[in-house]
């Protein structure tokens, strides 16, 4: 059997996925990245092949994306994240219906995409020089609130009163603010549900810079958090698809292009 | 996996939006100052209470919109409605007028367009009378009319000196009594409106209390509260506004007389001027009193010029009563939109005077071409006096808070350093 | 005002002037009217209108009765005694016209007061005063004054035909008083209806006569529509108004304190425009002034208007008693309006 | 009842028979200004002298008296304080001291085949000059006793004929005036003297004769009639005189002359105006007040109805 494998090296972790031939994802690992990232990326590579159970050879292309893909140079060939995000997202949303607006929140940076009737990406827009909106900037408020990361969720869906807004769009100025905010005894819960609107407030912006289409898909790290997943839907006014493993999805996207681009060699 | 959870109507997101513009304001005002006044509660809780859960205080009554604060309350009070004054502070409502209103147009007046358009009242005005003052309030009357809300123009003369002006303004304030009384289906007699006139005019005269607190050498009320006292007149039951004042006359007559200063010694006392600060709108007033200075006068429609003249009445009949009323919102009002306007530069001066002020602050909504157009007869009037003053221009929007603190700590040192060159 | 501490500086600018003035004018209108028959008699050079025609219940003279006749000498009589009595009658009316200014008119002259209680009348039957145009106003400015220099000149050319005029019947030897409404109204109240007749002894008498009692029926309507409807045109004022300068009652206004909200104006029975608008001037004594001090009882800005008296502030606006005198304050019992 | 009675049948013989002697009838003595009276005469003033005559005769035809030098002349000023005053050459002067009322008496004794006249007059002078220090003092007093009534009589004439105070029905009480009701008193050696009728006799011409009511007091009403025909100015003022005359049998001897009764003749010259009501009408006065009342409230009224259009349906309650 034929597999291609995705890996989409990010600023915080290497994805990667494995696809059989018929594009559908069998596999996919996540571990953190790191100055030596590439180290990182062979083994998670090799480890997973193992968990699979899948020879080394039957690896026949392999597509490397995000930050460190031109430093992978195992891979056969290396294509940005947005196209890889946009075909993850569409493979990944097969049955829910063509999506047309794919929104990312990375770990350093967040991405917009709009996607023309067949799928091609037409516009996007990222925001990648600031933290705030970012997957990092969650990381910071949960280590300020001392709660975990994924504990921001039930958070979130806890507070009672109005969400306090972040006034300060830098992410580290922000972090005073929560701090003087804690410092007023303030609920957790209502800074965290402000946290999240903060960030949803800078999505909506950045999706309305290249439109907001119906179907709009949420991937990327934070995904899993559903309270921010929620505040977006709020600020947004209608419900967004997220995908069981929005992490992976851009490494997903990888590997669907590793097959497509290796049936089309061997056509020819 | 993803749980499902309703998704906010977008009245709702106006809401918490506005919810939250609201909330962030007034923690502010309740943790950034130190000696927080006790009876102040009564107003944080009164805004938290209407602007952050949208509870309506006027259940039953007659609202009554009025667009500015030159719709005489007295005759709203008189005929049993409550006026609601629907001047807004909101960014959020700001950002939907904003779509409606040309771009370079007064945050208020789109406010209250957004407003009207988003239909986002807690106290729903089932009326709403409109003054001609100033341009973009007048023509934002036909927009708000579009939106399927009733509007009532009444005339407002632009010069104050005339005969004509002033009858013009006598005939539009009956023709409004006729109108609203209409309305209401009741009647303007002798003995509401006197009720009225004096309850409208004890509240005042509370008001002249607190400001007499102000011109002490220690201020026992920071400015901002002080606006917050003031804006809640604009929509709170008047007999609860009452009794907070009394409590708060109270307290701070305690705590004058023990000598509570709420800045610090050397901060300089500031008159603020300009366009009306309206909750949640304190950016410039925030900024102000967090580089450590204190406004301990203002002159704004917001607060001074609404609670400073009082009706005067001579003979306690009706023909002289609704004159007294329409003289007393013509007559002394100091609003720019007047084509002669010293009467403003003599009150800024003599406020200066009376509480001592180390400087004006001037400051104007980006699109509001009278405050702007006045700005160079002011500041030439003030160096005149040489009075040290700053004219900033801002909006509602949250951004450039970093600049405007900058250039606003900058005036307040400027200040300190003439104080301490003087002694 | 930390502490309600007494001071007889906050009861005086808390007091409520309407009550006091009601009370004065009784009093003044008392002593004038009724002084004679307790043998009052403050002499003929009283700057208010004590009517000579009110035979003995009158507790002194008005001047402007003494004035006309002390004129009507030959001019050449004016070298020797009678012109040094004239001058000393002038003096004296002077130096009692500046112990009150013009307060003799808001607070003593029996007509203005008779005209105040008119005014009251018609507040209480609730029908609306009658207001000058602006316009209307100016044009009647002048008339007290050319009613003067007729009273000072008729006289004098009853006794000198001058600038060759032939000499001026005696009929008309008290020109102002045949017309002045005092001489009808002020006897009427101490029962003596016998001024109203029209004299038919002499073509001048029966035209004066006539006129009289014309102006006491205007007077009468005019003063119940319009405050202080004859003291426009009160030549007393304007004879007043040539001394008012060094009088030692003064009204002082200080106009950066003003902000022209027209509450004085308002007040002011003798709509005088001056008062609410300008912001220049000190002394806010007009000719048309009656110093009734409503103005200063309607400011209220603190220490903008003040009555002074020889220097020292002895009634002076005050927010407190602005808001006292409008019934405002919930909590102290109302004043009466 | 009875003893008055006889006592008029008396004076009315007296009377016919009087006026059947010419000289006698019209021969009595009354004393005059001696200069026009106009109320502020410049030079009168100055010097403040007053000048009298003593004139005969009735008011149409009157002589002055040449010689005087059987008169006997008093001043009585406010005090009661009489003075004798001399006569020189037919005129009777004299400067009052103090500005109030005086009274100037004039008294003539002559013989006639035997019977002694005496002539009495006396009339009311009020000074409206004299010097002020004092005067202040007297006019005061001068208000209270010497009224312009003083009716004390003067000790030193045997028979008096006063004035009292006239009852009147118009305002002007300083002098009299037709119209008013002039009560006389007369008295003999201080004891009044109830039924001594009055002659009056006017410059128009009216004269009359007056009976004493029961209480002895003669009055009489000023005619107003007398104005109808003077064409002069309303308020002229006339002159009239009021004489009454006494018999008493009592012989004596005077300048050498004896004589067995004394005829008393006293005159009382009084000068009256037009009364006011004459020339004035109240009902006029009032007439004229009201209707122009009526008329500028009416206009008034019309003024305001017709200003208040706008607003219309003024939903003010005036209540």
């Amino acid at each position: 059997m034929n597999y291609f494998v995705g890996i989409d090296i990010g600023s915080t972790a290497i994805k990667i996925s494995v696809a059989d031939e018929n594009k559908n994802l069998v596999g996919h690992k996540i571990s953190a990245s790191g100055s030596m990232f590439y180290k990182y990326a062979q083994e998670a590579l090799s480890d997973l092949l193992r968990e699979l159970g899948i020879d080394e050879k039957e690896v026949v292309y392999t597509v490397a994306t995000g930050y460190g893909r031109k430093l992978f140079k195992e891979a056969d060939e290396n294509i940005s994240e947005i196209t890889a995000n946009a075909i993850g997202a569409q493979q990944a949303a097969k049955e829910h219906g063509n999506i047309k607006t794919i929104i990312n929140i990375g770990g350093q940076d967040s991405k917009a995409i709009s996607l023309d009737a067949e799928g091609n990406v037409v516009n996007f827009a990222m925001n990648d020089r600031c933290a705030a909106g970012t997957g990092k900037f969650l990381d910071v408020v949960a280590m300020n609130l001392e709660i975990g990361v994924d504990e921001l969720s039930d958070y979130h869906f806890k507070s009672k009163g109005t969400p306090l807004s972040i006034s300060s769009t830098c992410a580290v100025f922000a972090e005073s603010e929560i701090i003087g905010l804690l410092g007023n005894n303030h609920s957790v819960e209502d800074i965290v549900s402000g946290v999240h609107y903060s960030i949803a407030k800078r999505i909506v912006k950045l999706v309305k810079r290249v439109g907001v289409k119906e179907n709009v898909y949420f991937d990327g790290g934070p995904a899993l958090n559903d309270g921010l997943v929620n505040a977006i839907e709020n600020e947004l006014g209608h419900k967004i698809f997220v995908p069981d493993y929005p992490q992976i999805t851009t490494s997903y996207g990888a590997a669907v292009l590793a097959c497509d681009a290796f049936n089309s060699e061997s056509v020819n | 996996m993803h749980t499902e959870h309703t998704i906010e109507s977008p009245h709702e997101r106006q809401n918490r939006h506005k919810a939250m513009e609201a909330i962030h304001v007034i923690n502010a005002l309740k943790e950034d100052f130190k000696s927080p006044i006790k009876s102040m509660e009564y107003f944080y809780t009164l805004f938290e209470r209407v602007y952050c859960n949208h509870e309506p205080l006027h259940e039953g009554k007659s609202k009554i919109g009025t667009m500015c604060i030159q719709i005489p309350s007295e005759i709203i009070y008189a005929l049993d409605g409550v006026p609601i004054r629907l001047c807004n502070g909101f960014y959020t409502d700001d950002e939907i007028g904003g779509d409606l209103m040309p771009q370079k147009s007064c945050p208020l007046v789109k406010a209250t367009v957004g407003l009207f358009a988003s239909d986002n009242f807690s106290d729903k005005p089932d009326i709403t009378f409109s003054p001609t003052t100033c341009d973009q309030k007048t023509k934002a009357g036909a927009i708000i009319e579009s939106f399927g809300h009733t509007i009532i123009d009444v005339g407002f003369p632009r010069t104050k000196e005339s005969e004509a002006s002033r009858a013009y303004w006598r005939e539009s304030v009956k023709g409004f009594a006729v109108e609203l009384s209409k309305f209401q289906g009741k009647k303007l007699t002798r003995t509401n409106l006197e009720n009225s006139i004096k309850k409208v005019g004890y509240a005042q005269s509370l008001y002249h209390k607190l400001t007499e607190f102000r011109k002490h050498q220690a201020v026992p009320i920071l400015g901002v509260d002080m606006f917050l006292v003031t804006n809640a007149f604009f929509f709170d039951k008047i007999d609860d506004w009452i009794r907070a004042v009394e409590n708060l006359v109270a307290e701070l007559e305690q705590r004058s007389s023990e000598g509570v200063h709420v800045a610090g010694k050397a901060s300089p006392r500031i008159v603020y001027t300009g366009s009306p600060p309206i909750f949640p709108n304190y950016k410039i007033p925030l900024i102000i009193e967090q580089s450590d200075a204190i406004i301990v006068a203002d002159e704004t429609c917001s607060s001074n010029r609404m609670f400073n003249d009082m009706v005067a009445v001579d003979e306690w009949n009706l023909y002289d009563m609704i004159d007294s009323i329409s003289d007393k919102y013509l007559k002394a009002c100091t609003c720019p939109i007047f084509t002669q306007n010293d009467d403003r530069i003599r009150r800024i001066i003599q406020l200066v005077r009376s509480y001592s002020g180390d400087g004006v602050i001037y400051q104007a909504f980006a699109g509001c071409q009278v405050y702007e157009m006045e700005q160079r007869s002011v500041l030439a009037a003030m160096e005149r006096e040489g009075i040290p003053i700053l004219y900033i221009e801002s909006d509602y929007s949250p951004s450039q808070q970093g600049q405007l603190t900058t250039r606003v700590e900058a005036f307040v040192e400027s200040l300190k350093n003439r104080k301490r060159m003087k002694k | 005002m930390t502490k309600n501490k007494f001071s007889l500086r906050r009861a005086v600018n808390n007091m409520n002037l309407v009550r006091f003035r009601f009370w004065f004018q009784i009093v003044a209108f008392a002593l004038i009217v009724y002084g004679g028959y307790i043998g009052l008699d403050l002499g003929n050079k009283l700057p208010t209108f004590a009517c000579v025609f009110n035979g003995e219940g009158t507790g002194g003279k008005c001047y402007v009765g003494e004035l006309q006749h002390d004129l009507k000498h030959p001019l050449e009589g004016f070298i020797g005694f009678a012109g040094y009595a004239f001058l000393i009658s002038l003096g004296m009316f002077a130096v009692w016209f500046w112990a009150l200014n013009k307060g003799w008119c808001g607070f003593v002259c029996p007509l203005g007061t008779m005209q105040d209680w008119l005014t009251m009348a018609r507040e209480k039957s609730r029908i609306r005063f009658s207001e000058y145009s602006w316009a209307n106003r100016k044009k009647i400015k002048s008339i007290k004054y050319i009613l003067l220099i007729l009273l000072l000149l008729l006289p004098v050319m009853i006794a000198n035909s001058v600038f060759g005029l032939p000499k001026l019947p005696n009929g008309l030897s008290m020109p102002f008083c045949d017309i002045c409404p005092g001489r009808m109204m002020i006897p009427a109240f101490t029962g003596h209806f016998n001024q109203f007749y029209i004299d038919f002894s002499s073509k001048t008498d029966l035209v004066m006569t006539t006129l009289g009692m014309i102006i006491t029926g205007l007077f009468l309507v005019g003063s119940f529509i319009k405050k202080r409807f004859f003291c426009y045109f009160c030549p007393m004022a304007a004879l007043q108004y040539v001394f008012s300068k060094p009088a030692l009652l003064k009204l002082y206004k200080d106009g950066d304190k003003c902000t022209r909200c027209g509450d004085c104006y308002r007040a002011c029975d003798m709509d005088i425009l001056e008062i609410a608008d300008d912001v220049k001037t000190k002394n806010m004594v007009t000719e048309d002034c009656t110093l009734c001090l409503k103005c200063i009882a309607a400011c209220p800005e603190e220490g903008c208007l003040e009555a002074n008296f020889m220097g020292a502030t002895i009634f002076e606006s005050t927010k407190e008693g602005f808001v006292l005198r409008m019934a405002m304050d919930q909590h102290k019992e109302s004043h009466a309006h | 009842m009875k003893e008055g009675l006889s006592k008029v049948l008396l004076v009315m013989a007296m009377v016919i028979m009087h006026g059947a002697l010419p000289i006698f009838a019209d021969d009595f003595l009354w004393i005059d200004e001696s200069k026009k009276k106009s109320c502020c005469k410049g030079a009168d003033k100055e010097s403040g002298s007053k000048e009298f005559v003593i004139k005969i005769g009735s008011l149409e035809e009157s002589t002055k008296v040449r010689d005087l030098n059987n008169t006997i002349v008093y001043i009585r000023d406010m005090d009661h304080v009489v003075t004798e005053l001399n006569v020189s050459g037919g005129k009777i002067s004299f400067t009052p001291e103090h500005k109030g009322g005086y009274r100037l008496y004039a008294e003539q004794n002559e013989v006639q085949n035997g019977v002694l006249q005496v002539h009495l007059s006396s009339v009311r002078i009020h000074n409206k000059e004299g010097n002020i220090s004092q005067s202040l003092l007297k006019e005061i007093r001068g208000k209270t006793n010497d009224s312009h009534y003083d009716n004390v009589p003067l000790v030193q004439l045997p028979f008096e004929l006063i004035m009292e105070r006239p009852i009147r029905r118009h305002h002007i009480n300083c002098c009299l005036y037709s119209g008013d009701i002039a009560p006389f008193k007369l008295y003999y050696k201080g004891k009044e003297q109830k039924n001594i009728p009055l002659r009056v006799s006017m410059e128009s011409g009216w004269n009359a004769t007056i009976k004493p009511d029961e209480e002895g007091m003669v009055s009489f009403e000023i005619p107003r009639s007398t104005y109808a025909t003077t064409e002069k100015e309303k308020k002229h003022s006339e002159k009239m005189i009021v004489e009454a005359s006494y018999d008493v049998n009592e012989s004596g001897v005077y300048k050498g002359e004896s004589y067995q009764s004394i005829h008393y003749v006293m005159t009382l010259p009084l000068s009256f105006g037009a009364s006011p009501l004459e020339y004035e009408s109240k009902v006029l006065g009032f007439a004229t007040a009201i209707g122009v009342m009526l008329v500028f409230s009416l206009g008034l009224y019309y003024n305001r109805r017709k200003k208040r259009k706008t607003p219309k349906e003024i939903y003010f309650d005036e209540e």
